[in-house]
């Protein structure tokens, strides 16, 4: 496919903006940590994108891929505490909802 | 240039008073211990006297033979310098106090331990019975060494230890009742106008130093008289250090504006005012221009004003004595007017004059302040004329002596006054010009003069008694008190032999003793325009016309109120509006509270409580709440919701990014 | 060898101290006072033993230095902060006050300290070391270390032991001298990595080359830092609070040496270290200075507690010390070095009297006594002694001060040197009125009458410096003789300065602003 | 003709993004996640990346993704039966028109540096070029260069299990320490 690195970026900016409104909008945390994840995605994606800019450029292009794999990594191993952490809370608060856990104010 | 061996002999006479002093003071904490033990305990305290007058009559007789010994001298070389200590030689500074005994210094020495010593002895009668006995008896020794200092001291410095030394022991011996509270007021006064002389003194003292560098007297006179023309610059420094000397004069002379103290000085006891603010400490003012007479003579214009304040002064003076009650005031009064006499006297340049009635005056004066002192002893305190009368029955010896003094004093002829009156009357009158004026001043005051002192010597000793005779009983002062009045009424009398005028053909003796000193002076008026001396005709002139106001003005005063207080109360009926003026000294006292302290103890009380506590402060513990605020403010951002927090991570990764993507 | 021993003797005294068991207050009181006196000996034996170095320049006679630690510096090459301590002219007459001051504030506590002692004890030790260090030190990173642990005691004196609101005044007291002294580190590392060295020495070789922009900048940080300290006129706030809430011994402390550690500083940093600067800023200082005088002068006037009229009249009496120094003129020079000694006897002893007065009668208001001569007459014999010496009288300590300032600054600027003048009369009116209110008058309030009068200990606790006070107003030469020559190097040095900025365009207003603040 | 492919599965991509945050419940969400990342993992092998493709599918949709569905039927959270309605009320209120406007900045932002990168069109690489992310080049790479930080990975990965472990472990009685809030009455707090 011929298509620009732009847009590929273009696509990539796209998800990481609906992940950060939904991180800031959603109450529910699972549906938070899911943006999370989008964003972590999108980030992915501008890796790539670079990464194969080089290698049409004929210069190594391996780098992209690698930290692609770390970020993936890194995801499982947040959304993994994450769901633990809403498990307990929920254990604790009986609800899902950001707004239950306020007490940790100044 | 002072004789090479150095007199070291010469450092007894003040160090005698201030031996005198501590051990009078010691005496006096003895006494304080073994009042603890019984209230009544004084016996230490009674050796005090002894000791002090012992080391008045010391210090007396050293005058004397300093005296003799300079007549030896042929006069020219008249100069006994005493070994220098080296006092201050510290950054660029070189001050060195030696004693100088020349003429003048031996004149004033002569008159404060002479005088001194009389009122020594009054004192020891008349303070007797008071609680501070010893202690009053270490401060007027004390005074006594400071001013001996002023007096004899080589340098400036050294002069101006004497000139605050002085002005403390004023402050002591005024505030001395301080039981009484208003006393203590008064001695604050006396002390803080002094000081805003003494500043003016040491602006005067800058301006010499940048002049001559040195304060060495005896070289600046040298220099002054010795130099032939000065560069203008030159001649506003000399002309600004007079003045400001001058201020400093005015300060301790009780000169026009700043004389208010002296009146407010009578708090004092008797003794203290006769010594202190008649005899010696007001005189220390013309010692210091006649030391310096080439300065003054030299300085222009300052010479006049001089003389202008000087006749302001007396007639200021002389005026307020008319309406006076308190006896004690009328004399303050009386001191202010001749203090006005003599520096009219310097301002025209009669430097001998000056002197010569500043040594007539202290023996009057003091004769009159001691003389009121036995009345007041006799009356039990009480100073009010109003309340005396008809006490020459009761206190034959004092009335004597009192008549001598107020004669000397009133300028009646052949008396020591008269003399010493005149001759600066003739001073003025031959400078010519502005001194007609002054001299017309002069002769007005000299009239009041004469008036207020028989008023007053009718109103306390003639007329019916106006005292109730079961409470108060006149009775003669003990010989110790009367003894010192009548040694006092001599020297009032022949006083004038110093210095009988030149249409007698009789040497002017004091003239020529202070020659050595006068002399560059007087060389550097002569050049100044204006004749200076009198035709023989003009001269029996003056005094015949000066021995008429004398007399008839004495006259007058004497019968007007001969038979007792009718007279005041008719002029204070007739004229409320200026007996009450005249009464407060031309409200200038009044007007100094009004104008000057008032404004400065408001601006004291801006100072502390507005710009001080509010501005400055408020801006400081201003700093402090607000960092706390900020803080406050802060902490309720942090709410405990995720989502917010969300969003400020959101704004904050945004701004970093926005940040990074247009650095 | 000497001054390491001078400086640290009080921290081993406080070590002592710390070992004692928290009940014997006695031997508490014991080990302090035999700490100090042993330090006043050493003191005294230095100034006698102090011999005016020979050429110019020549090595004083006592100093000391180690190489401390090394810090990173440009192109590799580490500067070096030497452990440095020296006695010099300029600092022999503070080094000798703060030693002989000591034990007379340990003796003043036996009246007024009677809770935790022990404490109490260490800190005033650990402060005397911080003073003493302070004024030896010749390097600029040791000045400033010991700058700070002579401050930090002082927090704890007042803190703990003062009056009612003590912990406001004792907070505002620190954070204001720290804030100043903060500013001064900053000058301090910049002139490290600037010159590569701290030695004093060297540096004042060196600061010369740097431009005038430079040094004003540098001028301004250690002006404010030792301004706040002085206290010059818009910095003065503290230092009425932290007078009134402090025990006697720590007010007699403060004003008698720390006030004089900013004078001090202006001395040795801001003159001698930078003369151009000092020359350009010369009239804004003595301005200061001048007003200084005045305002404290009237500001003591309005007070009605009679500790705080003694605080403002510290204000007035140290905008002498710097009217003087910043006159530029020998006279003005040693009448401001004179007259640090001079304010730190006579307000020492007034702050001890008016402790004495306050442990007999819990307070201070002046209005609350009147007629006190009558009760205690030994009192009244010392406190006038002691206003007329604060006053300036000739024959005691205060008028040779008095009179060499005001003569230096007339020959540098006649403006200032008249309101500085003004001052004196001034000073006459705020003492004579707090004297006729307290001690003249009849003896009224029944509780006055009650009052005992000074016994043995005070009496000796204040005759030293009664002495001493008495000594420096007829034969100051003893004292002034010893500092004359360094004094005379550093008036040659600012006379050079004034040549060459004389020869430079004038400073542009704005820098000169600048170095007002 | 991939190219369009590759515009119709970013739309599909996007619209997955925006159904994660409309979904009404949390199931709704994750199956439009699941949507997002198929369309990504094509368009990773249309780019090249033909392991990454399969590590996307394998790890994401696959474990992670099953991880949040497990937790959502865990916590019954979803309401299971419900069709799959959007509902715009996140998107209402101060608040939410505030990251509405954050989320635009972000877009702007990756925009800009998007158009700012030199990286002018290409021409499409030959059909069968071999992969960019060549297994052997790949493990050189992973092994090689970066060993450290994949041992630092796999340090964290153990980590993470460890925590997951304590953190969600049911408190039996008789053990203290965790679970207190539950089991002793009201806190005072």
């Amino acid at each position: 496919m011929n298509v620009p690195t732009a847009h590929l970026l273009y696509l990539s900016a796209g998800l990481f903006a609906l992940g950060v409104l939904g991180f800031m909008v959603r109450r529910n945390v699972i549906v938070v940590l899911m943006c999370v994840e989008l964003m972590l995605n999108a980030a992915n994606l501008a890796f790539l994108a670079a990464s194969r800019q080089h290698a049409l450029e004929g210069k190594p292009a391996l780098q992209g891929p690698v930290f692609a794999i770390f970020v993936i990594t890194v995801a499982a191993a947040e959304a993994a505490v994450g769901l633990a952490l809403i498990i307990a809370l929920y254990r604790l608060k009986q609800s899902a909802e950001t707004d239950a856990a306020a007490e940790m104010k100044g | 240039m002072p004789s090479h061996e150095s007199h070291a002999w010469l450092w007894w006479i003040p160090l005698l008073p201030l031996l005198g002093s501590a051990i009078a003071g010691a005496l006096h904490l003895a006494t304080l211990r073994a009042r603890h033990g019984d209230p009544q305990a004084s016996a230490p305290a009674s050796l005090a006297p002894w000791i002090a007058c012992g080391a008045m009559l010391g210090s007396f007789v050293l005058s004397v033979t300093g005296f003799l010994e300079l007549r030896e001298l042929e006069p020219a070389a008249r100069h006994l310098a005493s070994t220098a200590h080296d006092w201050i030689s510290i950054g660029g500074l070189d001050v060195d106090l030696g004693l100088l005994l020349d003429p003048l210094s031996s004149v004033m020495t002569l008159v404060i331990t002479g005088v001194g010593f009389l009122i020594h002895v009054y004192a020891s009668g008349y303070m007797k019975g008071d609680k501070g006995y010893g202690k009053f008896f270490a401060y007027l020794n004390l005074f006594v060494f400071a001013m001996l200092m002023l007096v004899l001291s080589s340098s400036l410095l050294g002069v101006f230890i004497g000139w605050e030394g002085v002005g403390l022991c004023s402050f002591l011996l005024i505030g001395f009742w301080y039981e009484k509270g208003w006393p203590a007021e008064a001695a604050q006064k006396a002390f803080v106008m002094n000081r805003v002389g003494d500043a003016c003194f040491l602006i005067g003292s800058f301006l010499l130093i940048r002049l001559f560098d040195t304060l060495d007297l005896a070289t600046i006179a040298h220099t002054v008289g010795s130099t032939v023309s000065f560069t203008d610059e030159q001649a506003l420094d000399m002309s600004l250090a007079a003045l400001f000397l001058f201020g400093g004069c005015c300060g301790k002379s009780a000169q026009f504006p700043l004389f208010t103290w002296l009146p407010d000085a009578m708090a004092g006891p008797t003794p203290v005012s006769a010594l202190i603010h008649a005899a010696t400490m007001v005189t220390s003012g013309i010692y210091l221009v006649v030391r310096l007479n080439p300065l003054f003579a030299a300085s222009g214009w300052v010479l006049p004003l001089i003389a202008i304040v000087g006749a302001l002064t007396a007639l200021i003076g002389g005026s307020t004595a008319l309406v006076q009650r308190d006896i004690k005031k009328v004399l303050a009064y009386s001191t202010v007017s001749q203090l006005g006499y003599m520096f009219l006297a310097l301002g025209s340049g009669a430097w001998a004059a000056a002197l010569f009635h500043v040594v007539t005056h202290a023996f009057f004066k003091a004769l009159l302040f001691l003389g009121a002192g036995s009345v007041i002893h006799g009356m039990h305190e009480e100073q009010d004329m109003h309340k005396m009368g008809g006490l020459r029955k009761h206190m034959p010896q004092t009335y004597i002596t009192f008549l001598a003094g107020a004669a000397a004093l009133s300028g009646l002829p052949l008396l020591s006054g008269f003399f010493s009156k005149d001759e600066i009357l003739a001073h003025a009158f031959a400078n010519g010009g502005l001194y007609y004026g002054l001299w017309a001043v002069g002769a007005l005051t000299a009239a009041l003069t004469a008036y207020y002192t028989w008023r007053m010597v009718a109103l306390t000793f003639f007329g019916e008694e106006r005292f109730d005779h079961h409470h108060v009983h006149p009775h003669e002062s003990p010989l110790v008190m009367t003894l010192p009045l009548m040694v006092l009424a001599v020297l009032s009398i022949l006083g004038g032999v110093l210095g009988l005028p030149p249409v007698l053909h009789v040497p002017h003796l004091l003239a020529e003793w202070l020659a050595p000193v006068t002399d560059a002076g007087n060389k550097i008026l002569a050049q100044s325009p204006g004749e200076h001396h009198l035709s023989h005709a003009l001269e029996w002139v003056l005094l015949g016309l000066g021995s008429a106001i004398a007399l008839g003005f004495a006259h007058t005063g004497f019968h007007a109120h001969r038979h007792g207080t009718a007279q005041d109360e008719f002029f204070a009926r007739k004229r409320p509006t200026l007996a009450a003026t005249l009464g407060d000294a031309w409200t200038i006292d009044s007007r100094y509270a009004r104008i000057i302290v008032l404004p400065l103890r408001m601006l004291s009380f801006l100072i502390a409580v507005v710009v001080d506590q509010f501005a400055i402060d408020g801006l400081v513990n201003g700093t402090g709440r607000t960092a706390r605020d900020i803080a406050q403010h802060s902490r309720r951002a942090v709410d405990g919701s995720l989502a917010s927090y969300a969003l400020w991570m959101g704004a904050g990764a945004l701004a970093i990014c926005a940040l990074w993507m247009w650095s | 060898m000497e001054l390491v021993l001078l400086t640290f003797l009080p921290l081993l005294g406080a070590l002592a101290v710390l070992c004692t068991p928290r009940a014997a207050e006695g031997l508490q009181r014991g080990i302090a006072l035999a700490t100090t006196l042993a330090v006043a000996v050493l003191g005294v034996k230095l100034f006698l033993g102090y011999d005016v170095p020979g050429g110019d320049g020549a090595a004083t006679p006592y100093s000391f230095s180690l190489p401390w630690f090394q810090l990173p510096w440009r192109d590799g090459t580490p500067t070096q902060v030497h452990f440095s301590l020296a006695m010099d002219g300029i600092s022999l007459l503070m080094v000798t006050l703060t030693a002989v001051l000591m034990p007379i504030v340990i003796l003043s506590t036996w009246g007024h300290v009677e809770k935790r002692v022990k404490e109490f004890m260490v800190w005033m030790l650990v402060m005397q070391t911080g003073m003493l260090g302070t004024f030896l030190a010749v390097d600029l990173v040791l000045f400033y270390f010991f700058w700070e642990v002579s401050l930090i005691p002082l927090y704890f004196l007042v803190g703990i032991w003062g009056g009612e609101q003590r912990l406001y005044a004792t907070v505002k007291f620190f954070l204001y001298t720290l804030a100043g002294s903060l500013l001064m580190m900053v000058a301090i590392i910049a002139i490290l990595f600037d010159r590569g060295t701290s030695d004093l020495g060297e540096l004042i070789a060196q600061l010369g080359q740097t431009p005038l922009e430079q040094q004003l900048w540098y001028f301004a940080a250690f002006a404010l830092a030792f301004g706040i300290k002085v206290p010059l006129l818009p910095f003065h706030t503290w230092l009425p609070d932290a007078h009134t809430q402090a025990p006697t011994s720590g007010s007699v402390v403060l004003a008698g040496v720390l006030l004089k550690m900013g004078t001090y500083g202006l001395l040795r940093f801001c003159i001698q270290m930078l003369p151009d600067a000092a020359v350009a800023a010369a009239p804004w200082m003595m301005a200061l200075g001048a007003i200084g005088i005045l305002y404290g002068a009237l500001l003591a006037w309005a007070q009605t507690d009679l500790k705080r009229l003694i605080a403002c009249s510290s204000v007035s009496h140290l905008g002498y010390v710097v009217l003087g120094l910043f006159a530029l003129t020998p006279a003005g020079l040693s009448g401001g070095m004179l007259q640090m000694v001079n304010h730190g006897i006579s307000t020492g002893l007034l702050f001890l009297l008016v402790g004495m007065l306050y442990e007999r009668r819990h307070s201070r208001a002046l209005d609350a006594f009147g007629g006190v001569a009558t009760v205690m007459p030994l009192f009244a014999l010392f406190w006038v002694f002691t206003v007329l010496s604060s006053a300036g009288l000739p024959g005691l300590n205060g008028f040779v001060g008095e009179y060499l300032i005001l003569l230096g600054s007339f020959q540098s600027s006649p403006l200032w040197s008249v309101i500085g003048l003004t001052g004196v009369i001034f000073g006459a009116v705020y003492l004579l009125m707090a004297t006729r209110k307290m001690l003249f008058g009849a003896c009224t309030n029944p509780e006055n009458q009650r009052l005992t009068d000074l016994n043995a200990r005070e009496i000796v606790l204040m005759l030293p410096l009664v002495v001493l006070a008495v000594w420096l107003g007829v034969r100051p030469n003893d004292f002034m003789g010893k500092v004359e020559p360094d004094l005379a190097e550093v008036g040659r040095r600012v006379a050079v300065a004034r040549q060459s900025t004389a020869a430079l365009e004038p400073v542009t207003p704005l820098t000169e602003g600048v170095a007002a603040r | 003709m991939s190219s369009i492919l590759f515009y119709v599965l970013a739309l599909v991509a996007l619209l997955g993004a925006a159904g994660v945050i409309l979904a009404k419940s949390p199931m709704g969400s994750v199956i439009s996640l699941l949507g997002t990342f198929f369309a990504l993992s094509v368009i990773y092998l249309l780019a090249g990346f033909q392991f990454l493709a399969a590590a996307q599918i394998l790890v994401y949709a696959g474990a992670i993704l099953v991880l949040f569905l497990f937790v959502i039927m865990l916590l019954n959270l979803g309401a299971m039966g419900s069709r799959f309605e959007l509902s715009f009320a996140p998107l209402q209120g101060g608040r939410a028109r505030l990251a509405g406007a954050i989320a635009v900045a972000f877009a702007l932002v990756g925009l800009i540096a998007a158009q700012r990168t030199t990286l002018a069109a290409t021409s499409a690489p030959a059909a069968d070029a071999p992969a960019i992310d060549g297994l052997e080049g790949l493990a050189l790479e992973l092994f090689g260069r970066y060993s450290l930080p994949f041992q630092a990975v796999s340090v964290l990965l153990l980590a993470t299990m460890v925590a997951v472990i304590v953190l969600a472990k049911r408190q039996r009685e008789g053990e203290h320490g965790g679970e207190r809030g539950g089991e002793r009455g009201g806190d005072p707090r």
